[in-house]
């Protein structure tokens, strides 16, 4: 099924992934009501908002993390290439390695060294590689680290720092080529440094993949993406969309007045 | 049981130097006291010395709080004293069973206990002839087979209630819970109904085995729960995102994560049951003389040794068992020791 | 999944798909997490079809009567002449006898250690002092038993013969013959020791547990330490501790071996108080004494006190387990 | 670290299934269990005979019964050959099995006690105060009872303590041969039937206050000689080995005899003719009143309990032959040195013909 995701890409024109009308509820309390968004090819979007308005559990719906979540219900659909993931023939695995994933804590694996770490994603998807080191590679240099831990690749994950932790676990996630990269606050438990990298990174990275990023930094919403989508939930109610649109306009010239008090930081 | 909770919390710690000499004067001289009234008096032995100790340090300590540099309540300085009276009990009583295995154990030693049987030894004979061997050999074999039983299910056990997390979770872990509190001669007895009395198995090491590993699941189960749950949920997930099937996940995730942890599980569950008796009794019966077939005689085991021993009752059978229990004792101190360590270590790091 | 043209859409469970290789993973996790409750099954099956000979011949009589008499091993129906009767009265109050002055010494002393430990020990001995008390617990029974025996009864000989000569106004201090050794206060003093790690561990984890700004509160109102204690950790833990005990009592009445070398055991009659008396019972260790000369029929009724100790052990722990389990979940 | 895991799995695994193959001990082992009395002469006598090893579990006659009729033994020892015939269990269920009893040895019952100043030997007892003290009907060991059989010195060391009784607590061929001797001698006192289990074949109901009870003989005696002002029987192997002191015993001759191989052997020569053997069952019947000159009353004779039936697969019956043989006949000379008094000529005689048909 990922194949025939994976060819269908170039025929669909720009759109490269689409939700639509996503509702999601845990067990019966409704967490997110009627967002639909598009994330174009090669495009970066930002997700921001205030904490508890379904930011992160929205960002896990496009890959189908979120079902793993007990008593996680959702309606709505996720178009990738045109197809939708959650259709009844689709191997939620498969979704998985189109669409990687990082996530806010850098959490690479502590029993494997750096070089296991990059080619983790491989192995633990079963499948094997023609030219591992090339990969290891590769991938170490689109995420920048390759210079770094190019001397060390056999010794432990644990030692490098936190920025380059989570470099690594972008790299692991770049092993499996992956057409969209999600990343849940990716660098909320890193200092302003390795947060400049990581942006440096995303850049580059989006040269050559979809990127959505969840972040409460709005200065890096708007160093890092294309387009911003800014959530909103209100006391006990689902969270929605306020308004969507490209990061500029809706920082200099916000639509609805909620935006532009909290981009203004008058709350959140 | 083992988990070691951090203790940080002292809110009386006081620091007065001519208030500590005080204090200092009380709990060092009451002791001494306490040795000159037993000794002027005619109270006898170590309970006298410790209640007359117990009943002077009652006093002082109340006259501490009364008349001291600092007052407090009399009822303050009486739980302090209770509490050291509540240590030096368990602390004395404990070491009046560690140290006699030792010293009886030590002063029965001949190097023929530990290098032959017990075929040909009469009750009452001569420590220089006939040993342990027999029981030695067998306490390994059976508690290896209820290791190859236990330790694999009791993983099991834990990675369900760990990673499926199912609906029946709470229920599996009321089981387990439940299972450690199976006394042993119920293990025994249904060892003996299920498979003896049925002709499935006869007397015999195997027998023994399948009792013992019915003890040994849930604290295997237990523990490696205890361990399975440290590794951080982010790496289950990181490995999914990754798409990993659940199985990858626990076979090149958790379980290495998990690893030493594991061991200190499977060394617990040995230590728990390398020292049990009365389901052997009933299952591998006990024998004179070495058998290394498990399936088909019966079979002895240190416990069982150091039972018949002291039922025979005989001087130099009873320092046969001594000596026996100073083995297994050993035996599983050595093995506790070092999961326990393991395990802290593990916690803190 | 149908695109729903509602502005609220009806929640819709994803179905969980999984691939073949992880649902046979998870089936063998499942068996391996049923396996408890099947050895339980097991167990409580095996034994209660054990024990129905008896049961059903002896009905409640088997647990209100004081006699232990294997006959010539057949029933009245099966033209028994001399009639065998099982009833063990004497044995299941001498378990409860021996196990209340168990937890009756362990309870307070174990209470008291895990106090210490918290609020009294300087905290480098707290590790090691622990690791004593975990090694305490590991020490196998039989080491108990030979223990009792030959170190303990001989001194604790001593203290009953203290307790009756200078006590005896107290019912339960009196004795009929004074020889002092093989009773229940002696097996409950080998058990008290063996229990007594079980209660200070759980009293010491609960005691842990106790919000530190509870007690600084506590004593920015004046309280000293004896009155916190009192009122803020002692009512704050009860519950657990209580759990401790139980879980204490449960290993006391299903101890069969060192209490079959420190208890003169006696079919016959109840010993209802007499605690120093050297006559007592215990179930446990009834069947271990009983087993090797069994007919077929005293085999089953061997078997229906295993089943009674089986569920009595069951329904202490299990509540043992709730009391902890609830205590550690508040905060 | 898994990998670790797996291999300490892995080795665990190969040692239980090496274990499982490796092959039994080339010797013949036989099982055995049942009388303490006799655990003595069948241990010393499988050290004698290098050909069989036996594993002999000494739980008492009535447990030896048991064990051999769940068929977990090859043989097992009894101190009475009771006509009632074991109920098969367990995995011998269903299976026929031809039981019969074969004396091998004999010997006296001691009567042991531990007082104060008083020699083994110094003590004397009859019947009538034995079975009031294990009655309750003599609690203190300054009786008038018990003073009036003394010699003049010992009258005066009894002391005023309680006695203490230490007694077989599970079925006992030794409780059952002692009970049966009182029933004969003293049926007025002793108002009950013979019983292996004494405790409830005890007139009063129950043992004395302060009894002590004993799994077997060994502990009995071990239990006497620990506890000062007790009295317990046991076989006189073991209380010999064990330097614990022994009572006379008025015999029915009006003598005072101390347990020994020679006045125990005595009066069992009296019997195992034509008139105390039946040889069908292999029981020998004793007269405990019986008035022989020199003869010590408080006797018995321990059994070898074996199946017949050869078809049986749970008896390794050559080897089962050849030991009971072996114990009968080579190993008899050892009996007095252990303590035990070995079979009359006629009765070892007759004991042997019944052995060679366990094979037949």
């Amino acid at each position: 099924m990922t194949e025939t995701l994976v060819r269908d890409s170039l025929e669909n024109g720009l759109v490269h992934l689409e939700a639509k009308d996503i509702n999601v509820w845990f067990s019966s309390k409704h967490v997110i009501e009627n967002i639909s968004l598009q994330f174009p090819e090669n495009s970066v979007t930002a997700l921001i908002g205030p904490s508890g308005c379904g930011k992160s559990t929205f960002i896990r719906t496009l890959n189908r993390m979120h079902e793993l979540i007990p008593g996680a219900q959702l309606s709505g659909e996720v178009l990738f290439n045109g197809n939708n993931i959650y259709g009844p023939a689709v191997d939620p695995i498969s979704v998985r390695l189109g669409i990687g994933m990082v996530f806010q804590k850098p959490n690479p694996f502590p029993t494997m060294t750096i070089r296991e770490n990059v080619l983790s994603g491989l192995k633990l998807s079963g499948r094997r590689a023609r030219d591992e080191d090339s990969i290891v590679e590769s991938c170490l240099t689109r995420s920048s680290l390759w210079t770094e831990v190019r001397d060390r690749l056999d010794s432990s994950a644990g030692a490098l720092s936190g920025g380059q932790q989570q470099r690594l676990c972008i790299a692991r996630s770049l092993a499996l080529n992956p057409e969209v990269l999600l990343m849940d606050e990716p660098c909320s438990a890193l200092d302003p440094s390795s947060t400049r990298r990581i942006e440096a990174t995303i850049r580059e990275l989006s040269e050559s993949m979809t990127i959505v990023i969840v972040t409460h930094n709005m200065q890096q919403a708007q160093r890092v993406s294309d387009q911003t989508a800014f959530f909103l939930a209100e006391e006990n109610q689902p969270g929605f969309v306020v308004e969507f649109g490209p990061t500029d306009s809706l920082f200099s010239a916000p639509n609805d007045p909620r935006t532009e008090d909290y981009v203004n930081g008058r709350f959140g | 049981m083992t988990t070691l909770i951090d203790s940080s919390n002292r809110p009386w710690k006081v620091r007065d130097k001519s208030y500590q000499a005080q204090q200092l004067l009380v709990h060092a001289g009451t002791p001494l006291a306490a040795v000159a009234v037993v000794a002027l008096t005619g109270i006898k032995g170590m309970s006298g010395l410790f209640f007359t100790w117990l009943f002077l340090h009652l006093i002082t300590g109340a006259l501490l709080a009364r008349f001291g540099k600092r007052r407090y309540s009399i009822a303050n300085s009486s739980l302090q004293v209770l509490m050291v009276a509540c240590i030096t009990v368990f602390v004395t009583a404990a070491l009046s069973v560690l140290i006699p295995v030792f010293v009886k154990g030590i002063s029965a030693f001949s190097s023929n206990l530990l290098f032959q049987d017990a075929a040909l030894v009469e009750p009452g004979a001569e420590l220089t002839t006939g040993g342990i061997l027999h029981a030695l050999i067998g306490s390994i074999i059976i508690v290896s087979i209820a290791s190859v039983i236990s330790i694999p299910v009791g993983i099991l056990a834990a990675l369900y209630v760990t990673e499926v997390r199912g609906k029946l979770t709470p229920y599996v872990r009321f089981f387990v819970q439940a299972m450690s509190g199976v006394p042993s001669i119920v293990a025994g007895l249904f060892v003996y109904a299920a498979f003896i009395v049925t002709g499935i198995l006869p007397y015999s090491g195997l027998s023994g085995a399948i009792a013992l590993s019915i003890l040994m699941l849930p604290t295997v189960a237990r523990t490696a729960e205890e361990v399975l749950l440290l590794v951080p949920d982010d790496l289950r997930t990181a490995a999914l995102a990754l798409g990993s099937t659940q199985r990858r996940v626990v076979r090149m995730i958790v379980l290495p994560s998990a690893g030493a942890g594991l061991v200190t599980a499977a060394i617990l569950g040995v230590a728990r049951v390398a020292g049990e008796t009365a389901p052997l009794l009933l299952t591998a019966f006990g024998s004179v003389s070495i058998n290394l077939n498990p399936a088909a005689e019966p079979m002895s085991a240190l416990p069982l040794f150091i039972f018949t021993q002291m039922l025979l009752g005989e001087d130099n059978d009873v320092a046969r068992a001594w000596f026996a229990c100073m083995v297994l004792l050993t035996f599983v101190t050595v093995l506790f020791g070092v999961a326990r360590l393991g395990l802290s270590r593990r916690k803190m790091g | 999944m149908t695109i729903t043209s509602d502005p609220v859409a009806t929640p819709q469970v994803i179905p969980i798909q999984r691939t073949r290789g992880d649902r046979i993973f998870r089936g063998v996790l499942i068996a391996g997490g049923l396996v408890a409750f099947l050895v339980l099954a097991g167990i409580f099956g095996y034994l209660a079809k054990s024990a129905t000979p008896v049961l059903q011949a002896f009905g409640y009589h088997f647990f209100t009567d004081s006699s232990w008499y294997s006959g010539d091993g057949l029933l009245p129906s099966e033209g028994s002449v001399d009639p065998p009767t099982f009833g063990m009265l004497p044995m299941i109050w001498g378990s409860v006898l021996i196990a209340s002055i168990s937890v009756g010494i362990a309870l307070p002393l174990g209470v008291g250690i895990a106090l210490a430990i918290v609020y009294l020990l300087p905290k480098r001995s707290v590790f090691g002092f622990t690791l004593f008390i975990d090694l305490v617990a590991a020490i196998p029974s039989i080491v108990f038993g030979l223990w009792g025996f030959f170190v303990l009864m001989p001194h604790g000989v001593l203290w009953a013969r203290w307790l009756n000569e200078n006590l005896a106004a107290i019912p339960i201090f009196r004795v009929e013959f004074p020889a002092y050794d093989q009773s229940p206060f002696m097996a409950g003093l080998v058990l008290a020791i063996m229990i007594t790690p079980i209660v200070a561990v759980v009293s010491r984890q609960i005691f842990s547990q106790v919000p530190p700004d509870l007690i600084n509160a506590a004593q920015a109102l004046g309280g000293s330490r004896w009155t916190v204690i009192r009122d803020v950790v002692i009512p704050f833990s009860k519950s657990g501790i209580i759990g401790g005990a139980m879980l204490g009592l449960g290993r006391a009445l299903g101890e069969t071996i060192a209490v079959f070398f420190v208890l003169q055991m006696f079919f016959d009659e109840v010993n209802w108080y007499r605690i120093l008396e050297s006559s007592g019972g215990s179930v446990a260790s009834l069947i271990i004494s009983k087993f090797g000369e069994a007919s077929p029929l005293e085999i089953s009724a061997l078997f229906a006190a295993g089943l009674a100790l089986f569920v009595v052990t069951l329904l202490a722990n299990a509540g043992a387990v709730a009391l902890v389990n609830s205590s550690k979940g508040k905060k | 670290m898994a990998k670790r895991l797996l291999t300490t799995l892995i080795s665990l695994g190969f040692l239980a299934s090496a274990s499982f193959a490796s092959p039994a001990y080339a010797e013949t082992t036989l099982n055995a269990a049942g009388s303490s009395y006799a655990n003595k002469y069948v241990l010393a006598c499988q050290v004698a005979d290098g050909n069989t090893k036996v594993n002999y579990s000494p739980g008492g006659s009535g447990a030896g019964r048991t064990a051999f009729g769940a068929g977990t033994v090859n043989f097992a020892m009894s101190d009475s050959a009771t006509s009632s015939a074991p109920t098969f269990s367990g995995a011998r269920s269903g299976k026929a099995a031809n039981t019969r009893f074969i004396p091998v040895v004999g010997g006296p019952i001691a009567i042991m006690y531990k007082l104060p100043n008083i020699k083994s030997g110094d003590l004397r007892l009859d019947a009538t105060v034995i079975a009031k003290i294990l009655s309750g009907k003599i609690t203190k060991w300054n009786d008038p009872a018990i003073k009036a059989l003394q010699t003049s010195a010992v009258k005066s060391k009894l002391p005023s303590t309680k006695i203490r009784v230490v007694y077989r607590g599970s079925k006992s061929g030794t409780s059952g041969n002692l009970t049966n001797y009182l029933r004969q001698n003293v049926p007025t006192i002793w108002t009950k039937a013979s019983n292996e289990t004494i405790a409830s074949g005890n007139p009063a109901g129950k043992m004395p206050a302060g009894s002590i009870s004993a799994p077997n003989s060994q502990a009995l005696v071990a239990s006497v000689k620990k506890t000062t002002g007790s009295f317990g029987y046991a076989d006189l192997s073991d209380a010999v080995s064990s330097n614990v002191a022994f009572a006379k015993i008025k015999n029915a001759n009006g003598e005072y005899l101390a347990p020994t191989s020679a006045s125990a052997g005595k009066f069992l020569a009296a019997f195992g003719g034509s008139s105390g053997y039946n040889s069908t069952t292999g029981a020998v019947t004793l007269n405990y009143k019986k008035k022989v000159v020199g003869g010590y009353n408080l006797s018995l004779i321990t059994y070898a309990m074996v199946d017949t039936n050869a078809l049986s697969t749970f008896q390794k019956s050559t080897a089962v032959e050849a030991f009971v043989k072996y114990m009968i006949d080579d190993c008899s000379s050892r009996a007095a040195g252990l303590g035990y008094s070995p079979l009359t000529d006629t009765l070892q005689a007759k004991a042997l013909t019944a052995a060679a048909t366990i094979s037949q």
